[in-house]
């Protein structure tokens, strides 16, 4: 483990040192003190509706269980059984009574505390104590969730999730405030996506507003060189509209503006963003109306932020209703799940167009994402040369405005990358609860 | 489907057909693969193996033929992903005729499809559902289903069709 | 074998058969499987490429119907090592007809089966070697056997038949 | 490499850390300390009848070779050319005159001695010596076999054989008196199975007790519903006879009862085991009679020792003639070897049932191995979880009770996972063979 | 190529050949093998997809038949590299004729080859081009051309024809 | 990293430490210490003939882009994007006007210097210089090239090139000279073969004289049988011709001889080679007389150097034109590219020579190299038995002569090893680049 000096000095206000990327030793250190004290996202509750009900999941490389207990609370418990540590529930959701490891037969609440050990006389006079937490399949230290939106941390000194959220929740709230029931449900399995790269280029591209119109120019022209053949009198099909602005000059980019918010959040956009022009959904307007009544509906609707990054884990958009969750693996590897969102109470067609959103811009498959993985890659590649070791974040500095809390400035600002490493060097130079539970 | 018609079918014919899509994919010709799709047809890769539809849930691939003309532009752009060699060898086989009812033909194979990009080289292998229409004696494609077996495990990039 | 005999073999019933079985085990469908097979069947997968018999020398797979009906019945409980999903595209070529004396007939065809198990895609590869008995217009398998490339080299757990 | 203090706090009484199935540095520290000082099983004599035949394989990661010499006497030699350090004899079995590099083909007689060098005459003057040690394939520290089971260890400071086996020799001695010749030969090639765990799982479990009713239930039920279809009056096929065992009460593995001798071995049974009312072999109890007489013959038939482990290398039957390997690969992988054996004047009935038996537990394709393998991966998987650091082996603690050198205790216990790690940790806080040499 | 005389062609028979083919070296059975190649017959594995010849740009295999010879010899002795288990599987799919004179017909397939060797399986995958002159009732190869996917890029050694 | 006193440990008059071949610390350190300051063969100028025409390729690690400029020059610049650290050019040649950098859209000119950037305004008061080198691809610290074989170093104080190659120079240029134009041009794609073993056990090879009768031993007997089924009258068929040679006696590799070097580079023969015996080709002796009169051309075809080592980056032969890069990918691996080259003005039929001769000897196919492979994995994985720990080198030793500059001894002596590894020391035992650039 490297000391805090050492840490410190691969954050300057202008540039990162390539170790952030490439080193195994601070990938190690990023598991304890920043995944093992941030709030991260799990699953929405839509995932787990009734009792027994449950989600396997990961905090970094910690194996969680988020399931649905009797009470219908929401309890995140370790995925790890007390007796020899097997992982008792496997990855993804099911249901379940109770939980049962398959190995001896231990069984547990679904709050995760010992229901049975088999045979248990054998345990007698050993100091074996059912209610001891050692011999549960523990919580995590704190859980809570915004909206039904599920988080979790493993850090019982971090803050509530409300103060760590802060002004990024409102990204959240609009999302379900487009919804005429004020609820969004998760529509069906996510994709996922392995990517060639450390966890942090993901997170940082999604506020990049000066690579769009270079890495996803070609799609761009593509697009608009089909459009041209189009008839001239129908309006353009859906997925160019969905397309076109992402070819949007650096002067929109701008003006759309980039917000830094505690822990690392961010934003692009906010009134206006490559989402504003979408033409209307039939049907939709009337029900929200019919809910909100329509000065609240103008004020929901008129909502557009871009990418608003929750730190370290996850980001979401507002009014496409879809998140990105970032998965470490190692260093140099880490997984994307594309999660998509159906607006309870609103036409079909909008979830319709946050599929296709997703399709086209976050698959695997789409002529966007790929393009995106391979600057990754090249990044993850060519970083290790000798010829410099730093990579620039410049870009911008010195032409913030304080808002309160929040950083405002240009779009194409790097504005968004000094935040995250503001709150990464905070995370990482600051004892891990590790070291206080010591 | 009637026996009567069902003999008419000869699956030389349909297997020449579906050799001949993939060997557009594997020579990379997405010109002449267009031409092998109906007007209304569709390319459909789902993400669950019990998928219902490619509207209401995500799926890695889902183009109709104008999706398919913007990638087969696009394929001869500058995308950085695309500066790469992308070769493949397609083996398609254990090829079955479910229904045929003279005009509609919907065949099922199991297909491997050995994938070289970026250096690497990847083995995607499922099941191929191809619904046909049938075009004076030959075919057009009114949908090609791809389930791979992998659909719902994180994948690397997929920058062509399989 | 009598030539005479051998021109009543059309290739293309054998390989239709072929495929189904492959078919049963892609759907994981080991009531259908099993139906396919004789009375007195058994499905074999030896350790070495020379192996006499399944008696004297350990395999990997030697069901005979009995085995065959407790995987099926194992295959619908909760062992913890089938709780994951188990897919698998077969395909199966070079299909050669051995011998065939009018009631049964040997059929050799190579196989590449892409299987799909706890995340991981695995390539097994080799030879089949099915002796068919003839069941009115459709075969019995009388046995199985699989010879994979590596089947003497240190593999991981085999929950299906391949 | 980590010091003896750091070591020891890795076992405690009652229970051990993760890190000693979880560590990479403790994993490089057990190939130099345990696997370079145990006594390890290499194979069987019946591997190598004729002179000139060998076997090559591994102690831990060393690469060594067994071969029969002129003499008829077997070697254990390492399989590293004294030249430039070409691996001389390919893995498995073979038959040769003498052995020679492929590289610059040095020879070497049978007992690794070097047997000649081409262009000699280039080598004048420069202080080579055909005699020097350092020029020869290396015999290995010290080499033994007990009833044909060949061992050897890479300690020249080890116990004898005889010592090291104590009474985990009657295993093998049982194993051997069930020919009516005195004698069992290797019966083919080895089951080889990839396991993603740490070696000692593996090994641990087979005196696991607790496990069987739980994690081979699935199978034991399936048999049943069958059996329950099958006619009343015939008898229940062998495959019934040697599945339901693993469904046994705790009851019935309680009496059964566990022992844990010095150096870790230990045994499940005695008198009593899951293979005691195996069906009789015709031909087989008048053969025994014919070589032992009658009470000779009953009180040999009569040991039933379940699994019986040679820590840290193996574990054998007696009842069912198949011994099981580990080879350790790395901290989470490992192979599982598993050999057969036939008894020389027995009917080949016992073969077939001992192939039986290994196919529907031991196999990689049988219902019993990939369910314990399932266990091993999601222990080691979950291992890795902050919420708790140890792994519990307190069962029927202080309820052993010694007989000589034996502790003895009811069979669900963990006694055996304590014995072990007694052993484990003598091994690893005692300097190693290199320490000594230098 | 004259219809009338690519009626006369079964694919059948030519399918039926290359897996006789594929199987030799299955089998390993080099002597066979050879036997079914001209006597101005060669086997070439180039580097790089439009490689013009084999003569002046390096190729992985360009044996004419007296280096096959040599291969044959060799592969019995004691080489370091041969006293390993060689074993493959090969698929051989989508099997199409390109051309046919009435004496020479131009194949071309898609392959799949499991090859297992050292201890390890790799799948080499690519297109087979054969150059089959008519022999009597079969063929005799007079070219086999083999494109694998990643001719150019590092390989570990090849042992054996694919 | 090492210091000092444990890197001299290593080497030993007779022999090397085994960790030279299997210490992955090691590996990094020769990245830096010797890949880092030896002058590294890129590729050759025919492969960049026009301005804008570039290869992109690596020294060590390290990934570099030799590229022909607007003014005819070859620069060799590090492939990395000034901006974060993105590969620009991918693997390869290509042909551009200028760089330019996918993710963001920086611009580069063909010397590496910044050309633009994006939306620029952006970067007002932030201290950003176009000027400055760190904004740009870093030229590498120099390049140069000798009769078209481009080389560069990494290490500014490294000695100029014709000091480096010393006499080794003179493989190239017989090379060349071997062209009735006096150049070579590169003739398509390479080879490229994976090896399993350390990049320096490749290299070492190909000086080694003691194990072509061994470890070819086998085609050379292959063909030995066939070549006696062949008609007696008609000369040998050319694959004889090249096959022959790698079965020559110990004295003929003896009388061959073997040559050292300053830099580890070295040769084996001179006048007299495994190529030396070649048969003449038609319309080839006329035009070399045409161009250089015949003394010079009995001259030039009268050197006949084996395999030419320039350490540790290539090898080369004069009368085959070919070459044989190492690149080292880690501690126990490494990729061998061959190359080959055409003679300007001589027959075609001299290029297929070459070809064939490449196609027998070197392919992955051959029935050659997958011999040396095969050792070189063998010896890698036993190296690390603990029976011995040194690679011998002291055939022999003290029978060396001193020639100026150079070392002779009788072919199959190890002059060759312990040259290599004078240079080796001396590299790892001075301060890196790095080091002194702090
Ligand atoms: S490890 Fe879970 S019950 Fe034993
Ligand atoms: S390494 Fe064995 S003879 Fe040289
Ligand atoms: S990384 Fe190259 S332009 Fe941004
Ligand atoms: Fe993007
Ligand atoms: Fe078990
Ligand atoms: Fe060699």
């Amino acid at each position: 483990m490297y000391d805090i000096a050492h840490i410190q000095n691969l954050v300057e206000p202008n540039r990162v040192h390539r170790d952030v990327y490439l080193d195994p030793q601070i990938f190690d250190m990023e598991m304890i003190h920043v995944w093992g004290k941030a709030w991260v996202y799990l699953g929405h509750e839509s995932q787990i509706k009734n009792p027994g009900d449950y989600y396997a999941t990961t905090i970094g490389k910690e194996n969680v269980v988020m399931v649905r207990g009797k009470d219908g609370k929401v309890h995140v418990i370790h995925n790890r059984c007390a007796h020899k540590g097997v992982k008792v529930a496997t990855e993804g959701c099911g249901s379940v009574k109770g939980f049962k490891c398959p190995y001896h037969g231990w069984t547990y609440n679904l709050d995760g505390t010992l229901q049975g050990v088999p045979a248990r006389a054998g345990y007698a006079d050993t100091g074996f104590d059912m209610a001891d937490p050692k011999f549960h399949m523990q919580k995590v230290a704190q859980s809570d969730s915004y909206r039904g939106f599920v988080f979790a941390t493993l850090d019982a000194n971090a803050p509530s999730l409300k103060t760590f959220l802060g002004d990024a929740a409102a990204t959240l709230d609009n999302m379900c405030d487009r919804s005429p029931e004020g609820e969004v449900e998760v529509a069906g399995a996510p994709l996922r996506y392995i990517h060639d790269c450390n966890w942090k280029m993901f997170i940082e591209n999604l506020n990049d507003a000066m690579h769009p119109m270079v890495a996803h120019g070609s799609v761009g022209n593509s697009t608009k060189r089909l459009a041209a053949k189009l008839p001239k009198d129908v309006p353009y099909p859906r997925e160019a509209e969905i397309i076109f602005p992402f070819n949007s000059s650096y002067q929109f980019f701008d003006a759309m503006g980039v917000t830094g918010l505690p822990y690392g959040h961010g934003y692009m956009g906010g009134k206006q963003s490559i989402h504003s022009s979408y033409s209307d959904v039939p049907g939709y307007w009337d029900a929200m109306v019919k809910s909100y009544g329509e000065d609240r509906t103008k004020e929901i609707l008129s909502q557009n932020r871009h990418n608003t990054i929750f730190y370290p884990s996850f980001t979401a958009k507002d009014a496409i209703q879809a998140v990105r969750l970032v998965k470490p693996i190692s260093v140099d590897k880490c997984v994307v799940e594309s999660w998509h969102f159906r607006l309870k109470g609103a036409p079909e067609d909008l979830l319709r167009r946050t599929i296709l959103y997703s399709r086209l811009i976050n698959s695997n498959a789409s002529m966007v994402g790929p393009d995106d993985w391979d600057c990754y890659s090249r990044m993850q590649e060519s970083l290790r040369s000798d010829s410099y070791e730093w990579v620039d974040i410049r870009r911008g500095i010195g032409k913030e405005d304080h808002e309160g809390q929040a950083l405002r400035s240009f779009g194409t600002s790097d504005l968004s990358f000094r935040n995250q490493y503001k709150a990464w060097l905070a995370y990482m130079t600051t004892s891990s609860t590790k070291e206080r539970a010591a | 489907m009637t026996t009567a018609a069902l003999e008419k079918l000869d699956i030389r014919d349909i297997e020449a057909f579906l050799y001949r899509e993939a060997d557009c994919l594997d020579r990379t010709d997405l010109d002449a693969w267009i031409e092998l799709y109906a007007e209304d047809g569709s390319y459909w890769m789902p993400v669950t193996p019990d998928q219902p539809d490619p509207f209401t849930h995500i799926s890695l691939f889902y183009d109709d033929r104008l999706l398919m003309e913007i990638r087969r532009i696009n394929f001869t752009q500058d995308a950085s992903s695309l500066i790469y060699a992308v070769r493949s060898s397609h083996i398609i086989g254990n090829v079955r005729i479910k229904s045929w009812d003279g005009e509609i033909a919907e065949v099922t194979s199991n297909f491997h499809a050995a994938f070289f990009y970026r250096g690497e080289q990847t083995l995607y292998a499922g099941r191929y559902t191809h619904t046909l229409r049938k075009n004076g004696d030959s075919w057009l494609i009114q949908r090609k289903r791809v389930d791979i077996l992998n659909a719902d495990q994180p994948l690397k990039s997929l920058v062509l069709y399989l």
